[in-house]
């Protein structure tokens, strides 16, 4: 990915010379191995703190919303900044996504796409040295060697700790850019598509309560899913609201099961499936199977990817008269 | 809905509880035409009048499982004949994707059921409410969701 | 001072009979890495990782808990019950949290019957480090890897055998209760628990931390938080996973009148941390967020309490979801007196 | 649980009166009395001190105490309806029990102004402390021991105005000067108009031996502060009461502090001196 990397940090070198963005959202290494981190860039010699390689799975659409509201004090006329971003697949679906929600401009944006072979799950590739800390990490062609907090020293292939959304992922470049760096031809198969749905599906229903329980009594209510995800820019989230107050704010089961029920149900034909939530839980609670449930239903009962296009109807805003029914109950 | 759980489980003398959230334009009075025309059907239910079903909120089921429903019915019109054109066909979704979920974290599929039933059916609503009525029963009391709030320390 | 050896084949037997008659919370594996958890099985116990994933003050200070329930307009009038409790393998980082936690919570001599009830009914049995974990720094934060600070014993693992140095009358207690699993400790081990500490302080890379406390109000308005609240999520993890952030809510869960009074974890870097009634809010950006949960810790806790309020677990850096590194910013505070 | 020795439970008291303070009816006035005679004693309180006013299953409200301690057995708490608790608090009628947690923060600092002349500016709902305040100075036995004594207060509207037989009172007194004053008068207003900063400078009253004590909406604070300082008031003589939001309201939640500085434990009361020394954010 290192030629990507020098075509990206020479790109944004030449929009900021050009004038034709004021400020550049990309990602640049942050203090711990296989981690990097939103960074803001307004000039052109800032390009050189960018990197792009397989530890930059932020999905920058995040960051969006906020750079297109007027900043509290500013009076009289204030116009948008010119925003550069750096989209890999899932990214520029969020983007879409985002765009069409009205919560970023499309024309205040300039999208710089990359094809993605998939992004590293910090977690997996720590697990490799069992409780161990990770020291240290080089990724080397197709496999990775993690180095621990005690010395110990592990190689293990990057397939095996990509994360999960990238091991089922149908759109590695981006869908919508202004210039394109890149673009992958790897591609999950067809088949693999919701395989982990499907597993789970296959499980009894109390096997599924069951396994969910375990899950979510991990859940320490830091909402680290719902500020890491594009789609939560409610500027009151429901799990906030006291009037009507839907949940408490203990770590209480039920309280824990409505808090990611309606993250879920909210992420309805959104969810681009990009794994930002599974990254930032700080206790690994496996919440794309949560989202990637609705995902499927979705595309099953209505024919829809979320974020594909900008012109597509988001599934939950349109209908269609001959739409299933089947699970409604009969006399 | 306070009662404690050793009252809601007591075996025998245990009844369903159903919130049932019905479409103020027909199935609201269809329940109605079912009472006027003395057509029995069970007192297990407390209705909550909707203006449309497209105005429930899918967390609005989530929070009466939350609270302690056993089950909960949400009926609304047929689809065409919305008093606001479509507010039935785009709730449609919502509840089918609504459905599926509640099933497959755990919930046992016979709590959450969605009818369509217009003003006239006065019958087909008490038939759907006693078949929901029946199938609750037969899961037993709700458990997996329900917020209890005896002491914990 | 009273220290004794374990041989590390008993260290079941002890765990068993720490745990008789309390309850023994202690790490053991979990999905990432390891958590503190009360221990049934002794078995499970894990004392491999440097840090766990989230800090033991869940133990003193837990996720939630009611404070009182009540019916219509009367309070429970039962006093709080709490089991006694042996923490065990505690790092000596979080056992000096329990140490700064223990200031807030007794401030100006109004004292926390919560907190305090369960630090009293709480015996921490420390663990020295022999080696650092991914983001560790507490040299540089006043810290050491055998720090004694907040704890009742301190172990030190020297391979084949634990060391185990009582620092409490009650940890005194708890080490003759265990005497017939121990022997006394021979000056050999003693030297190797002290050369395997500082050996683990050469390791520690040290992080500036900004001392003058006069620049750290001039870098109330620095630039540089601006960037830092563009890049921070927002989110909780910091201060949930943080020994020493000790912010709560207080909530009310009834139903027709009955219900309880609950204190909750929250943090500053939520927006609607402080919203007022009225709509105001005076920490409206998510910079402002920040820094608040920066200067709280470096700059308002020292002049309350004379110490910064971070023990330097690491735990935030290795965990924030945005990649902010608090080690970064302290370096940046510290760097120059006037930040811009 | 104690209310005595937990600072978390609230003291059982009985809503004795309830008076409707504006025509908006969105303040409204709470007569407390204690339930246990212990419990009145244990709360034992300074004009300028708040307690949280606690609604179980709807939560607590910090709210300043109106009541002087010179008026014996009761509180008084000017509530406006904003929220869930406070809601909640003007559904409440005369007889039913509700729970206060107290008292809170540091009071004014009323040895400081013993043998000085004392001028109160208020404005709208935050009048309610100032109120204590004046009925403190004002009691028999208390009034000797100040100086002047000068009130001035506004509201938007005359119907906006607290405690209005009171006020009525405490014009007609000679030892105490009353200035009220609205934004805008309706056509039966026959006292004075415009904004309190601008009365207040009229009015001029003397720094020479004098504390100043402010109480309003950021937005009179603002405007008021410039005219303090023109009348001579020195930063460590002036005196200001915040709001902030406040859950334990002991300094433990960590909510309220401005800089190092807790409101709920160092405040509510400053002086401007302090609040000069703090990083702007409240």
């Amino acid at each position: 990915m290192s030629q990507v990397e020098e075509a990206l940090k020479k790109e944004v070198a030449k929009l900021f010379e050009e004038e034709t963005i004021d400020l550049f959202v990309g990602h640049e290494p942050a203090g711990v191995p296989l981690k990097t981190s939103a960074c803001f860039l307004s000039s052109a010699d800032e390009a050189k703190r960018l990197v792009w390689n397989a530890s930059c799975a932020t999905n920058l659409a995040a960051y969006l919303p906020q750079l297109f509201k007027r900043p509290g004090g500013v009076k009289g006329e204030w116009i948008a900044p010119r925003v550069g971003v750096v989209a890999k697949g899932c990214d520029s679906r969020s983007i879409v996504g985002l765009i069409k929600e009205k919560q970023i401009p499309r024309d205040r944006l300039f999208v710089i796409g990359v094809g993605c072979e998939g992004m590293i799950d910090r977690h997996k590739a720590a697990g490799a040295l069992g409780t161990m800390g990770l020291a240290e990490a080089k990724i080397d062609g197709s496999s990775l060697q993690v180095i621990g907090t005690d010395g110990t020293q592990k190689r293990v292939e990057l397939a095996e700790v990509l994360a999960d959304s990238c091991r089922e992922c149908q759109h590695r470049s981006a869908v919508l850019f202004d210039v394109a760096l890149s673009e992958t031809s790897v591609q999950a198969p067809e088949t693999s598509r919701y395989a982990d749905v499907a597993e789970f599906e296959s499980k009894s229903l109390d096997e599924r309560w069951e396994f969910l329980v375990s899950e979510f009594s991990r859940c320490i209510r830091c909402y680290a899913c719902r500020e890491a995800c594009p789609n939560c820019y409610c500027q009151e989230c429901f799990a906030d609201e006291t009037a009507p107050k839907w949940l408490g704010v203990t770590t209480d089961l039920p309280d824990v099961f409505v808090f990611h029920l309606g993250r879920a149900l909210h992420q309805a034909g959104r969810c681009v499936d990009c794994g930002a939530c599974v990254a930032a839980c700080p206790q690994g609670i496996d919440l794309r199977l949560l989202n990637q449930k609705i995902n499927k239903d979705v595309e099953e009962l209505f024919g829809v990817q979320s974020s594909l296009s900008l012109e597509e109807a988001e599934a939950l805003l349109s209908f269609r008269m001959e739409d299933d029914q089947s699970f409604m109950t009969e006399p | 809905m306070t009662e404690k759980k050793g009252e809601k489980t007591s075996g025998n003398g245990w009844e369903p509880r159903i919130v049932a959230f019905l479409c103020n334009w027909c199935s609201y009075a269809g329940a109605d035409l079912a009472g006027v025309s003395r057509i029995q059907y069970p007192p297990n239910v407390r209705v909550i009048r909707v203006p449309c079903s497209g105005r429930i909120n899918p967390l609005f089921v989530v929070k009466a499982l939350q609270t302690g429903a056993d089950g909960v019915l949400v009926s609304g019109c047929h689809p065409g004949d919305c008093h606001y054109i479509s507010g039935n066909l785009y709730a449609r979704r919502k509840f089918a994707l609504l459905k599926s979920l509640l099933e497959y974290v755990g919930i046992e599929p016979e709590r959450v059921q969605f009818s369509w039933v217009s003003a006239a059916e006065g019958v087909r609503f008490a038939e759907i409410l006693g078949k929901v009525i029946e199938a609750v029963r037969a899961v037993g009391p709700a458990s997996k969701m329900v917020k209890e709030l005896e002491e914990v320390t | 001072m009273l220290e004794v050896t374990l041989d590390k084949s008993k260290l079941q037997e002890l765990l068993k009979l720490l745990g008789t008659d309390r309850r023994l919370v202690a790490p053991v594996v979990d999905k990432l890495g390891t958590v503190f958890s009360e221990i049934t099985d002794p078995s499970l116990v894990c004392l491999e990782a440097v840090n766990t994933n989230l800090s033991p003050k869940e133990t003193v200070f837990p996720q939630w808990e009611t404070l009182y329930t009540f019916e219509g307009n009367q309070i429970d009038k039962a006093e709080l019950q709490i089991e006694e409790t042996v923490l065990f393998g505690v790092r000596p980082c979080d056992a000096r949290a329990f140490e700064l936690l223990d200031r807030v919570f007794t401030w100006d001599g109004v004292n926390d019957p919560y907190y305090l009830k369960r630090r009293e009914k709480t015996l921490v049995v420390a663990l020295a480090c022999n080696a650092p974990g991914e983001a560790c720094f507490c040299t540089s934060v006043g810290g050491s890897p055998a720090s004694e600070s907040g704890a009742d014993v301190l172990g030190f693992d020297l391979g084949d055998c634990l060391l185990l140095r009582a620092l409490t009358d009650r940890g005194k207690t708890l080490l003759n209760s265990v005497s017939s699993l121990t022997t006394a400790a021979t000056e050999e081990e003693k030297k190797a628990a002290q050369n395997a500490a500082s050996e683990a302080e050469k390791l520690l890379k040290p992080v500036a931390v900004p001392e003058d406390l006069a620049a750290l109000k001039e870098s109330f308005d620095a630039e540089m938080w601006k960037e830092l609240g563009l890049k921070c999520l927002g989110c909780g993890v910091c201060a949930y996973a943080c020994p020493t952030c000790h912010c709560f809510d207080i909530t009310d869960e009834a139903r027709k009148g009955a219900g309880r009074r609950v204190r909750s974890w929250d943090t500053c870097a939520f927006s609607l941390f402080t919203l007022h009634g009225s709509g105001h809010n005076p920490r409206t950006t998510q910079d402002e967020r920040y820094r608040q949960r920066v200067l709280h810790k470096f700059l308002y806790c020292r002049e309350n309490f004379g110490e910064a309020f971070c023990v330097g677990c690491g735990r935030c850096v290795a965990s924030c979801p945005a990649g902010l590194d608090l080690r970064a910013v302290l370096e940046r505070l510290a760097s120059t007196a006037k930040v811009t | 649980m104690d209310p005595i020795t937990n600072p978390y439970v609230p003291y059982p008291v009985r809503i004795d009166e309830v008076t409707i303070e504006n025509d908006e009816r969105d303040l409204k006035t709470f007569k407390l009395v204690f339930l246990d005679p212990e419990h009145e004693k244990a709360f034992a309180y300074t004009p300028g001190q708040f307690a949280e006013l606690s609604v179980l299953g709807k939560g607590e409200s910090p709210i300043g105490i109106a009541s002087s301690p010179t008026e014996e057995g009761y509180l008084l708490f000017t509530v406006k309806k904003t929220g869930v608790v406070t809601g909640e608090l003007h559904s409440l009628a005369e007889g039913e029990v509700i729970g206060v947690r107290g008292p809170l923060g540091k009071p004014y600092p009323i040895d400081r102004m013993k043998g000085k002349n004392v001028v109160l500016v208020g404005g709208g709902f935050a009048f309610t402390t100032l109120r204590a305040l004046t009925q403190y100075m004002i009691a028999d036995g208390n009034r000797s021991e100040f100086g002047e004594i000068t009130v001035i207060y506004g509201a938007r509207s005359p119907g906006e105005l607290l405690y209005k037989e009171e006020l009525k009172a405490w014009e007609a007194r000679d030892d105490l000067k009353t200035i009220i004053t609205v934004d805008k008068g309706d056509g039966a207003w026959k006292g004075r108009e415009g904004f309190v900063p601008t009365v207040l400078e009229e009015v001029a009253p003397s720094s020479k031996d004098a504390l100043m004590a402010v109480c309003g909406p950021p937005i009179m604070i603002k405007f008021t502060l410039p005219v303090v300082e023109k009348l001579g008031f020195a930063p460590s003589d002036t005196i200001l009461s915040l709001e902030m939001r406040m859950k334990c309201g002991i300094g433990k939640c960590g909510r309220c502090n401005i800089g190092s500085k807790y409101v709920c434990k160092d405040g509510p009361v400053f002086t401007l001196e302090e609040l000069n020394a703090l990083p702007a954010e409240f």
